[in-house]
């Protein structure tokens, strides 16, 4: 079986104030080495029977990322039967 | 009160009576499985049950032919004679499933065992009333308010599911007491929240306040239901058990109330709303350790996530379903899931049922029965239907994009009958279940502590004397986290929701309006305090009581009945059972004083830290009546000159 | 004869029944309409109200952009009927592309209900024709995903043409870009508006009637072109 | 440079109400052979100098994730000059 890995994300110019928070708070936990945190959306997408690229694409294209604010990366991804 | 989970708060196994330092706090470092419960951890792992089926399900038949096998009901919180007692009633050992149904509704939280000898007296006490249609033992009370019009109201708790996850535990207590309200056939109309956190400046306030805060509002502005009302108090002693109590209020034409009752053989049982997964399974689980001892992993019991938008689906269908009478009886599932709404649907009405669980929509398709029975997932519902109306409730469930599913039928027998892949493994009277668990009059002990801790009089505290010292004192109040603005929990609230919201935070009372034409309307005030019911638990709650009665008149309001949620320490330790005595019977005087009735609420035990209760904490709903809401009384100041006159000693 | 005005209800819509209430106060008659059905039934606006269609997990207005009223509602907003989106129904238009930018996390992270003041900035729309260039307005604002952003252009396009409708003032609450509480399309028959109007049509229930002029507006616009 | 991805998803047994909705919505799109969507979120952290994983895990573990219904996992990403 395999599964369509799509990772969305803001544009980079787009202010990312989760990620901004993340920094902020990151001083506490004694880190002090971490330029940028970016937060985005992972999704999973599982198919009847075949991986369907096409398919992905176009449900990121037109559901899971809004062009305006965000770009995605799409991936195949082969599960073990064991797999979630 | 009944033999009834008045509450969706997680049910896990019940603590076992006598072992009261086995009464463990939830901690969040510790897994789900441990923690999700009302009090108890359950080791899973430790408990030492051979796997005692093998050639599938363990059935009624088997139970019958294998009289001796070892059954782990102490590790689910029952007692020997409470062991001894379901034997008797069956006639046999009880199957898998069955043991799994008695713990849980035999539960203190369920079967209310410790509480139930003194909430008597809310109902010995209460004042007559013809405006009540429902009170205690329905899932919420109900109470007439004009010729066509009835208000139903209550409170609930989920305090600890909120420590173990703030944010979903918050939000799913907030979708539990909603569904209670719809379940009498009223649209909700508004929800209030009281919340109890440590110490403001504490790591574990900073870690659980904000996830409280944000669940409440994220349910409630999701479900498009305006927050009216609330508190949020800081005392160390909520460190390590802090308290979520939610209110919600509805409305509904009288002819419209409905009812609890699997009545009428041949009717069919419906399934509404989410599928059904592994949720706050609990104590349960250590039935499936039992059966598999690896690979346990994935059986985990989890915490309830809450699907405000189904919870919302779920609203608009069932009203609908209400308003074309296509039902008989209705209940929701809240904490003791499937067991609860079959055990009682079908003992309120005398009846008996036969259900196939194959039929349950699951989440996840290795389900055990056991499982399938205790799951919590939430939003779900259980309709009673004529099988003529079975096709117009699944129309009207398809038009909202809500499952439903025929379960099985209402019979004759006087049986709960459960079958799973074709086989019995449920046969139990269902009122063994609902309402005959165990009641205990547990000893009660007036704290040692209470003589010294009242002497400690304020008198002896320094007053401020110069003008410098008691601007100091002022400004030091005013920056206290009690008293200070709440402001930042209010604005997370949507108060403006739905446009009838007349008055909101920072007012006394919440004031909404029902009836645009007429102005008819309510108003509601929750209110608590710990502090004062740990030096008197008696009069602490006719305060909390007498609080939420006049920020209810101050509105203009008449008040007219009563909802409670009383969160305490553990039932086993007689000095919490003496505040809780204490409490209850302040606020059963209370109500009989000021000629208004309890009409429902919620137990919470076993809110404590180690061996350190919480401080009793009764906290009084107050449901008040405008007959014009255009005439009602704002807390401001509203004009230049206006005279200030004080009322009272 | 009066305007008859729709207001939509999506799955998850949560202020239908306080939009349909304002456009009666201001003497229209609000028309129910549903998300499935295609057909508008005639009516002469549309209102896309608050709350969260479709539960709004994967990001607001996302998924009702799709359902078969936003097809009809899409095509009659070119032909010139005038729409307002009203918080969740301003993310729908925006990703409906009705109106350009998007509306992202509040700044804060947090949900925010507060009294909001505004400045119309723009009356030549059919929405705020009845509003005075400049005029401060007390209305409700209530969202988690409220911030306006778009692109630095496109925000130089709108301030050009005049097509930012109302700005926070006295306090941003949740980070929009330019301040910009609401913005309209080139013709000005499309407006989308963060805070809401129909929670301040009556003295009893709002901070103001100060939203009562929406709607006003929009009613007097129609029976002038009727 | 390099960064640490983090994704963290809800657990197996969780109900995903977000991935749900995203299914629910298929069908207006014309899509059938989807059998599941989980959402879950795509962090990325980047730190100054090289990618630090211990640190990314301290992080994930501690502020990304909520180890009571989610899980996590991690790699590190090579990125070109010219990377988002
Ligand atoms: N958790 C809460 N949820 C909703 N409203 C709340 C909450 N806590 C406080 N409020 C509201 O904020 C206002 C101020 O609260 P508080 O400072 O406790 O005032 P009071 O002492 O008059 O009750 C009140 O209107 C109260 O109802």
């Amino acid at each position: 079986m395999a599964r369509v890995v799509v990772d969305v994300m803001l544009k980079p110019e787009i202010l990312d104030p989760q990620g901004q928070a993340v920094v902020g708070a990151l001083p506490q936990l004694g880190i002090e080495n971490v330029r940028s945190v970016r937060i985005g959306k992972h999704i999973e997408i599982e198919f009847d029977g075949e991986a369907d690229l096409d398919r992905a694409r176009e449900i990121a294209d037109k559901l899971l990322a809004n062009p305006v604010i965000e770009d995605f990366t799409l991936r195949v991804e082969e599960l073990e039967e064991a797999d979630r | 009160m009944t033999a009834t989970p008045r509450t969706n708060e997680s049910v896990v196994a019940p603590a076992p009576v006598d072992r009261p330092d086995e009464v463990e706090n939830p901690t969040p470092a510790a897994t789900v499985a441990e923690t999700a419960g009302e009090s108890v951890t359950v080791d899973v792992t430790d408990a030492a049950i051979s796997p005692y089926y093998d050639e599938g399900p363990d059935t009624v038949e088997r139970a019958a032919g294998t009289p001796d096998e070892d059954q782990p009901f102490l590790e689910l919180g029952l007692r020997d004679d409470e062991y001894a007692r379901i034997r008797q009633i069956l006639g046999r050992r009880p199957t898998q499933a069955e043991l799994a149904m008695y713990s849980i509704m035999w539960s203190e939280h369920c079967s209310y065992k410790s509480s139930k000898v003194h909430l008597e007296q809310f109902k010995a006490k209460a004042p007559k009333s013809d405006r009540m249609l429902a009170g205690i033992g329905e899932n919420a009370g109900v109470v007439q308010i004009s010729d066509t019009l009835a208000v139903t109201f209550k409170a609930e708790s989920h305090n600890h599911p909120s420590f173990v996850e703030p944010y979903q535990g918050a939000a799913t207590g907030v979708g539990g007491i909603v569904r209670d309200i719809l379940a009498m056939g009223a649209r909700p109309i508004a929800v209030m929240d009281a919340l109890r956190f440590g110490a403001a400046d504490h790591p574990d306030t900073k870690r659980v306040l904000p996830g409280v805060v944000a669940g409440v509002g994220g349910y409630g502005n999701c479900l498009g239901l305006p927050n009216i009302g609330g508190e949020v108090v800081f005392d160390p002693c909520y460190q390590g058990n802090p308290l979520v109590n939610a209110l919600s209020v509805g409305v509904l034409p009288v002819s419209r109330l409905q009812n609890k009752a699997a009545a009428g053989t041949g009717n069919v049982v419906i399934l509404l709303g989410a599928k059904t997964g592994r949720d706050g399974i609990g104590g349960v689980s250590v039935l499936a350790s039992a059966t598999f001892e690896s690979g346990s992993e994935g059986r985990r019991p989890s915490v309830q996530v809450g699907d405000p938008f189904m919870e919302k689906l779920l609203i608009e269908s069932c009203l609908e379903v209400y308003d074309a009478g296509l039902i008989v009886g209705i209940q929701d599932l809240g904490g003791a899931g499937l067991t609860c709404a079959l055990s009682e649907t079908a003992a309120a009405a005398g009846t008996g049922m036969d259900i196939d669980l194959d039929l349950v929509p699951l989440r996840e398709p290795s389900m055990e029965p056991h499982e399938i029975l205790a799951s919590e997932s939430q939003e779900r519902m259980l309709l009673i239907v004529e099988p003529s109306k079975v096709d117009s409730v699944l129309a009207v469930a398809a038009k909202w994009g809500v499952l439903a599913t025929p379960l099985g039928t209402v019979t004759d027998t006087g049986r709960l009958v459960i079958k799973w892949r074709g086989r019995p493994v449920v046969d139990v009277p269902p009122g063994s279940l609902a309402d005959d668990g165990p009641v205990y009059a547990r000893p009660l002990r007036e704290p040692a502590d209470l003589i010294l801790l009242n002497a400690d009089r304020a008198e002896t505290l320094p007053r401020p004397k110069t003008g410098d010292e008691l601007r100091a004192t002022v400004l030091r109040l005013a920056a206290s986290p009690n008293l200070c603005d709440k402001t930042w929990v209010t604005e997370q609230y949507d108060r403006y929701v739905l446009g009838n919201t007349v008055l909101a935070q920072p007012e006394d009372s919440g004031v909404i309006r029902l009836d645009e034409e007429s102005g008819l309307g309510i108003a509601l005030s929750l209110d608590g305090n710990g502090r004062y019911a740990r030096l008197d638990p008696y009069n602490g709650a006719k305060l909390a009581l007498a609080e939420a009665y006049r920020n209810v008149a101050v509105t203009g309001a008449t008040p007219v009945a009563v909802t409670d949620c009383l969160n305490f320490g553990s039932p086993e330790d007689p000095t919490v059972m003496w505040q809780f005595a204490e409490a209850v019977r302040g606020l059963a005087d209370g109500c009989q004083e000021l000629g208004i009735p309890v009409t429902g609420g919620n137990v919470s035990f076993y809110n404590q830290t180690g061996a350190a209760p919480i401080n009793p904490t009764p906290v009084v709903g107050v449901l008040g009546v405008l007959s014009d809401v255009t005439k009602r009384v704002p807390m401001g100041f509203s004009a230049d000159g206006d005279v200030l006159i004080l009322l009272g000693q | 004869m009066s305007m008859r005005i729709g207001v939509v209800t999506f799955p998850g819509s949560l202020d239908d029944r306080d939009a349909q209430r304002a456009v009666r106060i201001a003497g229209g008659e609000a028309v129910s309409l549903w998300h499935a059905d295609a057909d508008l039934h005639g009516v002469d606006g549309v209102v896309l109200p608050g709350g969260f269609s479709y539960g709004d997990y994967l990001r607001c207005g996302a998924i009702a952009r799709f359902s078969a009223v936003m097809e009809s509602v899409v095509k009659a907003a070119h032909d010139g009927m005038p729409v307002l989106g009203i918080c969740n129904g301003f993310q729908i238009l925006c990703e409906a592309h009705l109106l350009p930018g998007a509306l992202t996390r509040n700044q804060h992270l947090h949900f925010r209900n507060r009294d909001q003041w505004l400045r119309i900035e723009s009356t030549g729309t059919a929405w705020t024709a009845g509003f005075e260039a400049g005029q401060e307005i007390l209305i409700p604002v209530k969202n988690g995903e409220g911030r306006y952003v778009a692109d630095a252009r496109t925000l130089d396009e709108l301030e050009g043409e005049g097509r930012i409708v109302a700005r926070y003032v006295r306090g941003n609450p949740n980070g929009s870009e330019r301040d910009i509480a609401a913005v309209r399309n080139e013709a000005g028959n499309v407006v989308g508006i963060m805070p809401h109007p129909e929670h301040a049509v009556e003295a009893l229930t709002g901070p103001s009637v100060d939203g009562l002029g929406f709607f006003t507006s929009v009613l007097a616009h129609l029976g002038a072109h009727a």
